[in-house]
């Protein structure tokens, strides 16, 4: 058994300590897949505000990462071929600046987040997720039949965008990046559980009608998160198509949505440290079961059926032998 | 007589042909408990959750000071004024009681929209949470989880937060519900005091809490008052007798 | 399950081979729905290396489950940790647009089996990219020219609402000299014609064109053989092809497709690749199937020539392409596409099995639209 | 356009829709009844499309196929049911959503290790193939119009055996009150396994019937699951009248949609960003109209208000 905080320790160590191995042994692959897994605990981490702290299974998170790849991908292409982005009138420059790429996708993530909630909240329980699993359906088909920017072949981006004073060409400088996103992000997220905010919002997770009774809204409580979520499920997505130097419409799919779930589940949801571990085994298993049978996927779903059955508090719960918030 | 804080005019509220409540009117006046009782399925609940805006009424009136409050939501009612408690203990289980009590500080101030200091490290909210526990004698147990508590302490939990609120008039469901004789006891002695800070109008089961607290009792039946007054009027009606027939009055 | 683990198993034994000379890294589909292709890609490919005995070829099998970031990903780590000097596999355009510009701008190689865009073809063109098995557009182009050998005047064109889908519209029209009765997007992976159908008798077309790849192509053809209308139908080879043909059944007897393989093409390679393929799979070869052994074959003898470190030699062995193809000749135009010969086919049943059978050529020595474009 | 186009347009929206009701029934029904999300419903499809197919393939008879599929479907949801989801009643909706996912993952990856990757064969039975003409001079496929009649014919055994069977009371007692139905003597987890059963053997129907004309190919569950789960939103979740109403509307949308939403579009665009347009409009189209229904009716439009 071991407490939470040395837990968050121990894994953001271990996160950062196996890429450092790979670089002095010469394994570059390692470091990609530590920053997929990054990037993907940056992903969860966002959905885990909503879903963890605010108990809204969204099962269309997927459009906020397909937001953010594609916020990315179509900055990237105009900067690329040198071509202004025409919209609403106006005339926008490309760029290939990771921060203004991150800020934009961050926005406009946050802005859909905000009107699929605003929509979305009206409804609950099983509601609430398919409502959110049709917003992602719709984004995946518009973005399939979006000819301007490749359809479902995607738009590749032939090289990484940049980062003052970083060569994010080098794995090791673009892990850094990721990993330091991730760590803010971890840090956002245990402040805002800690403050007033988080109070409200698990608060109004288990006892809606008590939060009303003390005044507060809990369905503008709700959407806050929402907002939030997305936002950095969003970032996610930008640094995930900056990655793959890819964005494609498969961002925006359902199994998407559905894996960003089992990896908070794996890992613990509503745990600080739920997404982070959860990524890091997925991805694992992904890398060593994908390499051992190409029917890995019948492991995956047994081990997930194992963990829902077995271990409700996730990984995390049971390192830390407590149970985690029920959603 | 000083103007009511909290008054209903002929409310009414049908569920098909049911008529849950018929043309209700009370009132609760400054520093008084106001209890309502009445038989099983006499409209009580719908009743209450008319006054504190979870169910619209078909027709009539609620005023809180005065105010016309039938179309708000039961948050601005809360905010207006409006201390509710359920009968079914609603707390957030998974949280500690200093986390709960926290909430209602939270609601008393109306702003929920901090994002970065610890609400621990916030020295007005925790008075007020701790305030509120002391007074209901919670205050030892602040750091246990709900979901550890006994019943009876939820039951103070539960009018702790109330109690962070302020209210000007509280809306009490069934305190003493699962409460044993003690508990009952002891919630009867707090109430008795808390009616000096806002009055209570206090739906409840309990007789002997209810004849040793009330200044005044309201008798609902078939969603109709059939009676309303002290306690030594209602003892001696007629028409209560006969619908509390059977029970023992 | 058997045979996946002697591919494996061949795979792992070469590896140990250290004295292979050249690393090549297959990134294919083989779990999911479009496994059928990875996995006819795959065997075609190990069969020509098998049979070429040769020890200094080594390949690693990865898959990648359709999804475009984890066939990023493999490439990556086929570049990166497994240090390999070729990369070949990729079944879909998507996967490919997403691998292969970044791939071959780390100077690798790229040997495509299947997929041939047109961003790839054209301004998008590499020195390193060599695309074996056709331009996504050459098929349908074919299609286009034999509706008009046929004397069709009035075609319904139809094909689902993605990039490949335009493509093969663009494709037929480009070739076609009649009429479109009508042209209609479906959406993708939509699984039921009727309203199509329905249109399509409505328009008073004298023929049909339709691409609609793996299970969308079954659905329609067995959904069209019901409804009653009988115009005939063309389409490119995907919706016809060995792996798929006996899921569509008497559906799909008598439709003319087009292809530049079909195991009926005279000649001894060919003969003898359906042979040792029939026997070591107890599958007839697919479209696929022959693409992976040209593919195979095609690095075989760039190795036998240059050596892979020496980049320009090595590619010049490519553009050389001196291997015996499954087609018969075989040659690379200036955008490293092939130049070659695309067949109109019936699809017949032999015995129990439905297959196809080479009518005539529907268009010869066809390069793509697209070459013009390419500065290398 | 004509009117006997449009005619038959309708025709394949409602044959599309009563299709999607089989699927959406099952789906309903065990909502109501345990009020569990159950996500791998489309696997239980593509489990009865498989039996179908193989039995089918051995014995040449397409009703042994149809009951194969309905038995095979049936005892993999009783079976499920038993291991699993009884696990999963009291849990959580995301737990359910979990282990449900987790459940396609299995089915699918099985099956393609049992089947192989390449689609199978199932074709109609030759008493049902081909067109017949309609009055009104409509040449429309025999084996659709059947499709037609035996989504209305479940339609109505299901309505039957909710409203006038013991066992229908039983499952809308249980739907109301599960502590009453236990006090009733009734074994619930019987009950339950029962109503599984059922609303599998209807999704294996379902896809044996539908897998005549389409592709019986792993993954084929996947998209009609979305479409009933939509289905069963827009009805209300639990209610059957809901899905059979939801169903229609879907299925005329999807089709009508379709057709018409290029067509409309050409009235003001170039035909062929139009064609284009009006197809990507349409592929949104019955996830639009949800969102509408949920807006409008945060619970469907037979749903319990809550």
């Amino acid at each position: 058994m071991i407490a939470e905080r040395p837990l968050a320790v121990l894994v953001l160590t271990a996160l950062l300590a196996v890429p450092l191995w790979a670089l002095a042994v010469d394994e570059p692959f390692t470091i990609t897949l530590a920053t997929r897994a990054a990037i993907l605990a940056l992903a969860a981490v966002g959905l885990n505000i909503a879903l963890g702290m605010g108990g809204l299974v969204s099962l269309g998170h997927a459009v906020f990462f397909g937001i953010g790849g594609y916020a990315m991908g179509i900055l990237a292409y105009h900067a690329q071929t040198y071509t202004p982005l025409e919209i609403f009138g106006l005339s926008i420059e490309g760029t290939k600046s990771m921060p203004v790429i991150w800020l934009v996708a961050t926005l406009v993530s946050a802005l859909a987040a905000w009107g699929i909630g605003l929509l979305s909240l009206r409804t609950s329980g099983v509601y609430f997720i398919m409502i959110t699993l049709a917003f992602g359906q719709m984004f995946y088909y518009f973005a399939i039949s979006w000819s301007a920017y490749g359809g479902e072949d995607g738009l590749s981006i032939y090289v990484r965008n940049g980062f003052p004073g970083v060569n994010t060409l080098v794995p090791i400088q673009f892990f850094a990046l990721c990993f330091a996103l991730l760590c803010a992000a971890l840090f956002l997220n245990a402040r805002l559980q800690a403050a007033p905010f988080g109070l409200a919002l698990n608060a109004a997770r288990q006892v809606p009608a008590r939060v009303e009774t003390v005044g507060l809204n809990p369905v503008r409580l709700k959407l806050v998160a929402f907002v939030v979520s997305g936002a950095i499920t969003g970032l996610a997505g930008a640094l995930f198509a900056d990655l793959n130097r890819f964005v494609s419409p498969t961002m925006f799919s359902w199994q998407l949505s559905g894996e960003l779930i089992v990896l908070i589940v794996i890992g613990g949801v509503g745990r600080l440290m739920g997404p982070v571990i959860g990524a890091c085994l997925f991805v694992t298993l992904e890398h060593w079961l994908g390499g051992i049978t190409e029917f890995w996927h019948v492991f995956l779903g047994v081990i997930l059926l194992l963990i829902v059955l077995f271990a409700r508090g996730g990984l995390v719960g049971l390192l830390t032998g407590k149970e985690g918030p029920h959603v | 007589m000083s103007d009511p804080i909290l008054a209903t005019h002929s409310l009414s509220r049908s569920f098909g042909a049911l008529k849950a409540t018929d043309n209700v009117s009370i009132d609760l006046r400054a520093g008084e408990i106001h209890a309502i009782i009445g038989p099983n399925g006499a409209g009580k609940s719908t009743l209450i959750q008319q006054i504190s805006g979870v169910l619209a009424p078909d027709q009539g009136r609620i005023e809180l000071l005065g105010e016309d409050i039938t179309r708000l939501s039961t948050v601005t009612r809360a905010r207006a004024g409006l201390g509710r408690t359920f009968q079914i203990s609603a707390l957030a289980m998974e949280d500690t009681v200093f986390e709960n009590a926290m909430l209602g500080a939270l609601g008393a101030r109306g702003n929920p929209w901090s994002f970065w200091r610890a609400a621990k490290r916030d020295t007005a909210l925790s008075e007020t949470a701790l305030a509120a526990l002391e007074q209901v004698g919670l205050a030892e147990a602040r750091d246990m989880r709900t979901a550890d508590l006994s019943h009876g302490q939820r039951r103070q939990l539960e009018v702790a937060v109330a109690l962070t609120l302020a209210p000007r008039a509280f809306l009490m469901d069934e305190p003493m519900a699962g409460l044993g004789a003690s508990g009952s006891k002891q919630m009867t002695g707090f109430l008795d005091g808390l009616r000096a800070e806002a009055p209570i109008l206090l739906v409840e089961h309990d007789m002997d809490a209810v004849f040793a607290l009330a200044d005044r009792i309201s008798v609902l039946v078939y969603g109709q008052i059939i009676a309303t007054g002290t306690v030594d009027d209602i003892r001696k009606d007629a028409a209560v007798r006969a619908a509390y027939l059977g029970e023992d009055l | 399950m058997k045979k996946l683990l002697l591919a494996t198993a061949s795979a792992a034994l070469m590896a140990s081979a250290a004295m292979a000379e050249v690393k090549v890294g297959m990134i294919t589909t083989l779990s999911g729905g479009g496994a059928g292709l990875g996995i006819d890609v795959r065997d075609g490919f190990m069969l020509a290396i098998e049979q070429s005995g040769r020890d200094d070829i080594e390949v690693v099998i990865e898959d990648d489950q359709r999804k475009p970031d984890i066939a990023v990903q493999l490439a990556d780590k086929m570049i990166q940790s497994e240090k390999v000097d070729v990369l070949t596999g990729i079944i879909w355009s998507n996967l490919a647009m997403a691998v292969v510009p970044a791939s071959v701008a780390q100077g690798k190689f790229y040997l495509s089996p299947n997929a041939g865009p047109s961003a790839l073809a054209g301004k998008g063109c590499h020195e390193n990219y060599f695309n074996v098995a056709w331009q996504n557009d050459n098929l349908h182009e074919a299609a286009g020219a034999y509706a008009n050998t046929a004397g069709y005047k009035n075609s319904f064109i139809l094909a689902p609402n993605y990039p490949a889908g335009k493509d093969a519209l663009t494709g037929y029209k480009r070739f076609f000299g009649g009429d479109l009765a009508g042209e209609v997007y479906t959406k993708l992976g939509q699984t039921d014609y009727a309203a199509e159908i329905a249109q399509i008798r409505a328009s008073g077309a004298d023929s049909v064109f339709f691409f609609l790849p793996g299970g969308m192509g079954i659905s329609f053809l067995k959904q069209y053989a019901d409804s009653g209308v009988d115009l005939p139908v063309v389409g490119p080879a995907f919706s016809f092809d060995q792996g798929i043909l006996q899921a569509v059944g008497d559906a799909a007897l008598g439709v003319v497709n087009t292809s530049q393989w079909n195991k009926d093409i005279d000649n001894p390679t060919n003969a003898a690749f359906v042979e040792s393929f029939s026997a070591k799979y107890g599958r007839l070869p697919s479209l696929y199937a022959s693409q992976g052994f040209d593919t195979a074959n095609l690095l075989i003898s760039a190795v036998d020539k240059a050596d892979v470190s020496d980049a320009d030699a090595f590619r010049a062995a490519l553009e050389a392409a001196e291997f015996d193809s499954t087609r018969g000749a075989f040659k690379f135009g200036p955008n490293h596409h092939p130049v070659q010969t695309i067949y109109a086919r019936e699809v017949i049943k032999e015995g129990e099995v439905y297959t196809n059978k080479i009518l005539g050529p529907a268009l010869e020595d066809h390069a793509d639209a697209y070459a013009g474009a390419c500065k290398m | 356009m004509s009117f006997l186009l449009i005619a038959e347009q309708v025709l394949n929206g409602l044959q599309f829709g009563v299709m999607l009701f089989l699927m959406a029934a099952g789906l309903t029904l065990i909502f109501g009844v345990m009020g569990l999300i159950n996500l791998a419903h489309g696997s239980l499809y593509m489990v009865g499309a498989f039996a179908a197919a193989a039995v089918a393939g051995a014995t040449g008879s397409f009703l042994l196929a149809l009951i194969a599929a309905l038995a095979a479907a049936a005892l993999a949801g009783a079976i499920v049911e038993m291991v699993v989801i009884r696990r999963l009643y009291a849990a959580p909706h995301l737990d359910q959503v979990l282990a449900t996912f987790a459940l396609i993952l299995i089915f699918s990856e099985g099956t393609r290790f049992v089947f192989g990757s390449f689609p199978l064969f199932l074709d109609i039975p030759d008493a049902l193939s081909g067109p017949v003409t309609l009055p009104g001079g409509i040449e429309y496929p025999l084996y659709r119009l059947s499709l037609i009649g035996a989504g209305l014919a479940v339609a109505a055994g299901l309505w039957f055996l909710t409203a006038r069977t013991r066992i229908g009371i039983q499952i809308r007692a249980g739907e109301n009150d599960r502590e009453m139905i236990a006090a009733l003597g009734v074994d619930i987890s019987k009950l339950y396994t029962l109503v599984f059963a059922l609303g599998a053997g209807l999704a294996g129907l379902a896809g044996a019937l539908v897998g005549a004309i389409q592709s019986v190919q792993v993954g084929m569950g996947e998209p009609v699951l979305i479409l009933a789960f939509v289905v069963i939103v827009i009805g209300g979740i639990g209610s059957i009248k809901g899905a059979f109403i939801g169903a229609l509307l879907v299925g005329l949308t999807d089709t009508l949609g379709g057709v018409f939403l290029p067509e409309l579009f050409k009235l003001f665009m170039a035909p062929d960003t139009a064609t284009q347009t009006g197809s990507a409009l349409a592929s949104m189209a019955i996830y639009i109209l949800m969102s509408l229904v949920l807006i409008w009716r945060p619970s469907g439009l037979f749903g319990v208000r809550l």
